[in-house]
């Protein structure tokens, strides 16, 4: 196995291109089987959203993640490791989040995408505030309970080598 | 020697500023003894840490249990549960 | 939940653009939360592999593949999906396969779009040939047990609608 | 009534052509059936059907197990395990 990769991790306000960043990875070089990509978008839950207002801790939010990507090239075959987390003012529809993992092989590339989204979304330090259409403050969006499940099933998940 | 603390999302709010530099007294050990003396302060602070138990809190820019001991710590954020992604 | 949507299902030689395959599945609403893009690519085999040369079964491909995304809209609350396999020749480093996959939640972009590539690699028509970079025709690539283990997984799970 | 069988990959490049149309015999009820009769037909069928076990069937464009009648199928098609994908 080639020496673990060192995985991207960008925090930034700017949207993202997920075909540039696929590229980015797996230009140049044709020892990669999978790509998986994770995008989470902004949703207007049915009109009544205007936008998100995405807040973070500069500094932590860069070395949480790291960690967390980390953790993920220790535990699979990836060859590529992609996280990418927008902050500020975001409208429905817009991206949110991007997860990029390449592997030889299929499962290692969607198991390591999915426990990176399970672990951001419990770990990473950002917070959502609603903005309503209706021109009110919607408040802080509650965490959920299923987001600290979907991660504490990585603990005792062996990881498959393939 | 102080510590910076800083705030996020409706702590940040409830406390009515993003951070501060404080003096710790003598006696505050752990995580939890910082909670329960931040919350004596005003009924801003009060309001903030109501619930000690819902508050995530990251020491030198990592999370941190709320037995944690503190000392050396440099930079102390509190913040509710996170949700991004 | 709104009506189950109509899979997209291309067999084609020419390649695909994932950032489009996205963009045609989200653009003008707001309502998706998450997009699960799988790419699968030729890889050169350490230098050893020239070529990968693609049969498939004209109609059953389309046919075969668009069952198998039919039942994953019934599996799982899809708000979104498209298969595109491509057959001919393709040389390492181009794609070979694209699934994306839409939802307003994670685990089922995730599950639906690892579901579709399962059973694509198991039941859809295509068979691959390897020409070497020496000259010699590798021939025709063995079809591996792990991959139909990989599909008979999905026959007892119990698909999460969260 | 005539039935086209479609062949490929291995399977094509043994029997030597990509499909044929033939009249099957009396008594050809299975895919089974089918395979035995076929592997008797001459020695590039023999060495293409030689263990019919791994041989894939669809009738009409969808898999088949090897126990399915046959009757009323318009198109056969004989190939090995898929390696798309």
């Amino acid at each position: 196995m080639p020496a673990a990769v060192v995985p991207t991790v960008r925090i930034q306000a700017e949207d993202f291109d997920v075909a540039a960043e696929i590229a980015k990875m797996t230009q140049g070089r044709a020892d990669i089987g999978a790509v998986v990509t994770f995008s989470g978008l902004c949703r207007d839950e049915a009109g009544r959203l205007a936008a998100l207002e995405l807040e973070h801790y500069p500094g932590m939010a860069e070395a949480e993640i790291g960690r967390i990507a980390a953790e993920a090239v220790q535990r699979w075959p990836l060859q590529g490791l992609t996280a990418i987390h927008r902050h500020g003012r975001i409208a429905p529809g817009e991206n949110i989040v991007l997860v990029v993992a390449a592997s030889t092989h299929r499962q290692a590339a969607f198991e390591a995408a999915n426990f990176l989204m399970d672990y951001l979304k419990s770990r990473a330090p950002f917070w959502k505030k609603e903005h309503h259409t209706d021109g009110s403050e919607g408040g802080w969006v509650d965490a959920k309970e299923a987001d600290d499940e979907a991660a504490s099933r990585w603990k005792q998940a062996v990881p498959k080598r393939n | 020697m102080s510590t910076r603390l800083i705030y996020f999302a409706w702590v940040r709010e409830r406390i009515g500023k993003p951070e501060e530099d404080v003096e710790l007294p003598a006696g505050i050990e752990t995580v939890a003894d910082l909670l329960r003396w931040l919350k004596s302060r005003g009924e801003e602070y009060e309001h903030a840490l109501q619930y000690p138990d819902v508050i995530r809190v990251a020491i030198n820019q990592e999370h941190v249990e709320h037995r944690e001991k503190i000392a050396g710590a440099r930079e102390i954020a509190l913040f509710p549960p996170m949700t991004g992604g």
